[in-house]
């Protein structure tokens, strides 16, 4: 693969979804003019787009990808794997990021001083190249780096909330992710020392023919306690609440449509194609751990949801419940429930990032997300705010909707196991999703309109665009399935029969 | 796929949804115009078309028209469009779409083939029709419009367990004869009765419907209950359990309804009585009795309309529908008046009225299947009615006792609807073939016996008969302003105390929302606000300590347990 | 008991690692003052340094350059990754940091539970403003 | 529509007592023309109890009457204030 005679373009394709948003967040970072710097960030990260669309296109048609970087060949240089998973989340990273740079220039002239928002820019892409370098790397070292490119900038992009508690959330989002991190290096560290390797698959293969000794069931336990950090496992989740809350909309809206989902990207990555299911579920009780605290997160976290008056705290609340349904999928490591948690992954970046970029246009008009300070603001922003219901009703699940196909996977896969108790955990995390969502449509298209919500109007269309369109797909992929579930169907067929 | 075979309930779905997004003038375009186009589309469609598309990897029947199916999606429209006459005076956004998504989900189950269909059609029957509950936008109709949520999601969540094992058992989605038997089975069937109100699932309907907005009962009325009754009659035609059923639901809610002071919530009885006669017609099984359900279905819709239309307009004028600050009416409101009493005299199923020509076919069914209980049951159930839809409703409304209200005739809109769905009562009472016509088996016999006009014109006479002995020897019941308790007494009041389940904290969660604090000091609202609410250990900001803390609990617990599982 | 200790012994390298470990993740949990919760957040990452490195070196080995007297050499590769773990040590301890002076400036406090109590008063005056 | 309205304090055409007896007459002679039809056509009972002489009238009335009768005796029981359930 590498050392191709001739330069060509397309062979290069894995590097370049990394090198494209690198080397353009430095030069966005030396364009100092904010307008330049969203315009520059917003051709690197459509071209990010596009290229992970085209190496989307390219995996489908011909298989998983491996590139050496540098010309050195795996398993001794760093290797690019491209698989239909890695595929499936740059996708998904990478136009949650060209959807959202869209709406981003409005919003960040509102929130962000004028001097910092080039670097704002500058920090947004390099999150960006580390996300999608976590997806993008066969080498399990590299992966922490790039977890850190994507941690270290993603803490910046909080910390610039106008609020002074984004100061603190950034602060206590940093130090749980360096601990989470910290745990996965040193879940790397042992598996390196027994196995000799940093490559993930080479780690497969030579992990085959080993017992599953106390080394290495340490390694997953500092893996897997690592990445829950970062994807916000209950009861690993409280950073994320208030990152969430005060950081910036864009902001919120990136993390929510990205971070989490390369966690678990990472996760799905660890479990299936490094250790296997057979040593990870068989040998050890990890279907029952994470059942159970996927269960107290759909149940928790869906409870704190509901009684939360702050709009973006309900929702980021709720983030940590859907987490719970992913990693329920997972935890049921049969075909139907990692499909569910693929589709979910999909689903609820496409709904989340539409919610909190409806409610980042709330506060752009009226400068509050507070619950009660929305009443009645449904009539006067009516198209952001239709959207912002029909994501909503995604959120629940109502059918029609993409969460519907998620939820009715995930419940086909529990039943599919004979676990009837948890197809009643569905059903009550969903009615207290009712609740909580209810209880936001109730104040925004019910409630007389208050003094702030009065002189509300929708936001430019530069906002709206991203918004509707996000709102739309929810619908779309609530009926056209083939984007979402054959995909993720195929990835979960080639993870159950990964390592052998 | 030709272009003819669109399922009319996806038209009017994706008109309610633009309708959400025009001015009044293009929102009461559509709300007319949909409906005229849907039923101009359904009766083009033709018989027997079968629409499929492959998805989610099994086919999904979009499309299925059969003699079943036909009536049913007519007399929806027919209801869509007589509703969006009776709400043209109202500006009103959120229910002119809701209205339309909620008629064209019922529609559209109607018209679906398959079972996962049928149950998205299903819920969002649920979603979009608990909105015209909200619409009133009082505290009372939010705290009603969640216990009705509630139930109607019960209500899908077991019909998808339902679907799900059904799938597994018999490997089929087809939305067709289901045997009741398995578990799958009776968690549909349970599904379907929770919509169609058996009794003790009943109560719904006597709590949320008369909460709904003037206009949005009228929907209601028409839709949900009598989906239910369509999906009995596809998948359960036959099976004699619904006989008791039905002769129970017939029976007990006029005792109900006698002493009911809220007319509306009167109506609301009288409509579980009716749908006890489509049921039983569903259980006897035979070709007449399915015509006399359906037919039944058909003409009531039309009826319960008018009748709850005509409680409406006069909610919308004097502002109650308190049958003890009403009366004397007829003075103010003479239309209105006449139109009720026709809707009333075809509920109770007088000669040359839609409600004779209808129930008498369940009648005769049951009379030539040889129930006879079930036949003296349904023949006391008749007097029933005529009690409590017949003469309480005119009576207390129009008549009695004047009640003081000076007020103007309904708008000319809702005398318009009225008159339609009058029309159409005495019309399909005069011409009956009209509407057999289109019966799903064929009926050979006119009801129009000698025999059946006197025997059931006596048993109506001598039931007013006895209403006036009653009256002037003063023995007739009051009607005094009450809250009269039902089964909604076991979640409503003993369950706050001893079944702590999710459908309170709904209720005090919501009623929080809405400010009624004084309805939230619940013991479990209390609990879960404490762990939960943004003071307690969940929902509250955590140190850095505290998170780095359960981190460090994560790694221990994980090593013990791998270790552990490694000895 | 006695091969117990000598395993303790001659793995003496886990057992500073793990201390390290254990009472950097302590510091972190029990101090309030942020900028002595980094501290101990570095000792936390330092630990994960000695885990790399201390296998990787080979008793008599020297450092792996190729020269004709030796023959023996410590495995490279984990003292290149633990390069650049200090590297991104040193950058997040860095941003901790930069983000505990803007905490001074915002709240004139470092103390974590005074910055809670403050947010509470603050939270508090808002609430009464809005009623 | 407003000047049709009857001004107030004078009774309406069914709030005089002589009209409402009227009402009440016509009904009563209505019931009793019923009555004597009954015995002009040809009964085709399916149960025998329709074989009853007069049994609609009296089914109708007495179930009637029971009805009312027994939605009393359940007022006894069911019956609370109609703030019932918006106190706590």
């Amino acid at each position: 693969m590498s050392a191709a005679p001739g330069f060509e373009l397309g062979h290069h394709l894995p590097a370049l979804q990394v090198v494209v948003p690198l080397i353009g967040a430095v030069i966005c970072a030396m364009l100092r003019n904010g307008t330049l710097a969203w315009g520059w960030a917003l051709i690197v990260s459509v071209l990010t787009a596009a290229i992970s669309t085209m190496l989307f296109v390219a995996v489908q048609a011909g298989g998983t990808i491996s590139y050496g970087l540098g010309g050195w060949a795996p398993p001794y240089g760093i290797e690019y794997r491209v698989d239909l998973l890695s595929a499936f989340i740059l996708l998904i990273v990478s136009w949650a990021g060209a959807i959202i740079m869209v709406y981003a220039r409005q919003s960040v002239m509102h929130e962000i001083d004028a001097g910092k928002r080039a670097w704002y820019y500058c920090m947004y892409l390099l999150c960006l190249t580390g996300l999608l370098g976590i997806a993008i790397t066969g080498d399990a070292f590299n992966a922490f780096v790039f977890m850190e490119v994507s941690s270290l900038s993603m803490y910046t992009l909080i910390a610039m909330g106008k609020n002074r508690r984004a100061l603190l959330s950034s602060y206590q989002y940093l130090i749980m992710g360096t601990i989470g991190a910290t745990f996965y290096v040193i879940g790397v560290g042992i598996l390196f020392t027994l196995t000799g390797s940093l490559n993930f698959v080479d780690i497969a293969e030579r992990l085959v023919t080993m017992q599953m000794e106390r080394p290495a069931i340490a390694a997953i336990t500092f893996l897997t306690v690592g990445i829950s950090l970062k994807l916000a496992l209950f009861p690993l989740h409280s950073w994320l609440p208030n990152a969430y809350a005060y950081a910036p909309s864009v902001t919120t809206s990136f993390l929510a449509g990205t971070a989490t989902k390369v966690a678990i990207y990472l996760l799905m990555r660890i479990f299936f194609s490094t250790f296997g299911e057979a040593k990870v579920f068989e040998i050890l009780p990890t279907t029952t751990i994470l059942v159970l605290l996927s269960v107290s997160a759909m149940i928790g976290a869906s409870l704190v949801a509901v009684f939360q008056d702050d709009v973006k705290r309900v929702l980021a609340y709720s983030s940590v419940a859907q987490v719970g349904y992913i990693t329920l999928g997972i935890a049921l490591a049969n075909d139907l429930g990692l499909t569910s948690a693929l589709v979910h992954i999909f689903n609820h970046a496409l709904m989340k990032t539409a919610l909190f970029l409806a409610v980042g246009a709330v506060f752009l008009r009226i400068g509050s997300v507070r619950l009660h300070d929305l009443d009645g603001i449904g009539p006067k922003m009516p198209v952001t705010m239709a959207a912002f219901a029909l994501a909503g009703f995604a959120l629940i699940g109502t059918p029609g909707t993409a969460g519907f196909v998620s939820k009715y996977y995930l419940a086909a896969a529990v039943i599919d196991k004979g676990w009837w108790g948890l197809v009643f955990v569905i059903a009550a995390s969903s009615l207290i999703a009712v609740f909580y969502v209810g209880r936001l449509l109730e104040a925004i298209w019910f409630r007389a309109p208050g003094a702030l919500a009065q002189k509300a109007s929708d936001p430019p269309l530069s906002m709206l665009l991203p918004i509707v369109g996000l709102s739309l797909a929810v619908i779309w992929f609530g009926v056209d399935t083939r984007l979402t579930v054959d995909v993720a169907h195929n990835i979960a067929t080639m993870l159950l029969g990964g390592v052998k | 796929m030709t272009a003819i075979d669109v399922n009319p309930g996806l038209l009017m779905i994706a008109a309610g949804l633009l309708a959400c997004l025009l001015p009044r003038v293009g929102r009461q375009l559509l709300t007319l115009g949909t409906p005229v186009a849907g039923l101009l589309l359904l009766i083009a469609t033709p018989m027997g078309a079968l629409t499929t598309l492959p998805i989610f990897g099994y086919d999904l029947t979009l499309l299925r028209l059969d003699g079943l199916a036909f009536p049913f999606g007519i007399i929806f429209l027919i209801a869509a469009f007589l509703n969006a006459i009776f709400a043209l005076h109202q500006d009103d956004r959120l229910q002119d779409s809701a209205v339309m998504i909620y008629g064209g989900a019922a529609v559209g189950a109607v018209l679906a083939g398959d079972l996962a269909s049928l149950f998205i059609y299903w819920e969002l029957t649920a979603v979009s029709s608990v909105f015209l509950i909200l619409a009133s936008r009082t505290e009372r109709a939010y705290s009603a419009a969640m216990r009705y949520l509630v139930w109607q999601i019960g209500s899908g969540v077991l019909l998808l367990a339902g679907i799900l094992l059904h799938y597994q058992e018999t490997g089929s989605m087809a939305f067709t004869t289901i045997t009741l038997g398995s578990v799958g089975s009776w968690a549909i069937f349970l599904a379907f009765g929770i919509k169609c109100a058996f009794p003790l699932l009943h109560n719904w309907v006597q709590d949320a419907y008369p909460e709904a907005t003037i206009t949005g009962t009228v929907a209601l009325s028409a839709f949900t209950t009598k989906l239910a009754v369509y999906a009995f009659a596809r998948s359960f035609a036959g099976e004699e359990l619904l006989i008791p059923i039905g002769v129970v639901m017939t029976c007990f809610p006029v005792f109900f309804a006698v002493i009911e002071n809220d007319l509306r919530r009167v109506l609301a009885f009288s409509l579980n009585n009716q749908l006890g006669f489509m049921l039983v017609g569903i259980g006897i099984g035979s070709e007449i009795a399915i015509n006399g359900a359906v037919s039944h279905a058909f003409a009531h819709i039309i009826y319960k309309s008018l009748l709850f239309m005509s409680m409406g307009a006069v909610l919308y004028r004097t502002g109650t529908v308190k049958a003890s600050e009403l009366g004397g009416l007829y003075k103010s409101m003479p239309l209105t008046t006449i139109f009720c009493i026709i809707g009333a005299l075809s509920i109770a199923g007088f000669p040359l009225t839609s409600g004779f020509v209808t129930k008498n076919l369940t009648l005769t069914g049951a009379e030539y299947a040889g129930y006879f209980w079930i036949w003296l049951l349904l023949i006391f159930a008749s007097a029933g009615v005529m009690e409590h839809s017949g003469i309480k409703i005119p009576f207390f409304a129009f008549f009695s006792h004047d009640g003081g209200h000076r007020v103007k005739e309904a708008p000319v809109n809702m005398l318009i609807a009225m008159g339609i769905a009058a029309g159409a009562c005495i019309f399909i009472g005069i011409f009956p073939q009209t509407l057999y016509s289109i019966l799903p088996y064929e009926v050979t016999k006119s009801p129009y016996s000698v025999q059946s006009v006197v025997t059931k014109t006596q048993l109506l006479t001598f039931s007013i008969i006895a209403f006036g002995v009653l009256i002037r020897a003063g023995l007739y019941p009051k009607e005094i302003p009450s809250t009269n308790l039902n089964t909604d007494w076991l979640y409503r009041h003993v369950g706050r105390y001893f079944v702590g389940v999710l459908a309170y904290m709904a209720r005090w969660a919501w009623a929080g929302v809405c400010g009624g604090w004084r309805a939230t000091l619940g013991a479990a609202h209390g609990l879960i606000r404490r762990h939960y609410g943004p003071d307690g250990a969940m929902g509250s900001a955590w140190p850095t300590g505290q998170m780095a803390f359960w981190a460090t609990v994560m790694i221990a617990a994980y090593s013990l347990i791998g270790f552990w599982y490694l000895l | 008991m006695i091969a117990g200790m000598e395993g303790l012994l001659t793995h003496y390298t886990y057992i500073v690692t793990i201390f390290l470990m254990v009472s950097g993740l302590f510091v972190v949990i029990a101090r309030g003052n942020m900028v002595k919760k980094l501290v101990g957040l570095g000792c936390f990452q330092t630990s994960v340094y000695l885990l790399y490195i201390g296998p990787a070196k080979i008793l008599g080995g020297t450092a792996p350059i190729l020269a004709p007297e030796y023959s023996v050499y410590s495995n490279p590769l984990p003292h290149v990754l633990i390069l650049t773990a200090i590297v991104v040590g040193v950058a997040t301890l860095a941003l901790g940091l930069a983000l505990t002076v803007r905490i001074n400036e915002a709240y004139g406090t470092i103390e974590e539970d005074e910055i809670f109590a403050r947010d509470m008063v603050e939270h508090a005056n808002s609430e009464e403003s809005a009623s | 529509m407003s000047d049709k309205t009857p001004k107030d304090g004078e009774p309406g055409w069914f709030e005089r007592k002589r009209n409402i007896d009227k009402v009440w007459y016509v009904l009563l002679v209505f019931g009793a023309i019923l009555t004597a039809s009954e015995f002009l056509y040809e009964h085709h009972p399916h149960f025998a109890i329709e074989e009853i002489p007069v049994f609609y009238e009296i089914f109708g009335f007495l179930a009637f009457v029971f009805i009312v009768f027994a939605g009393k005796a359940l007022r006894k029981l069911i019956m609370r204030d109609e703030d019932y359930y918006d106190r706590d």
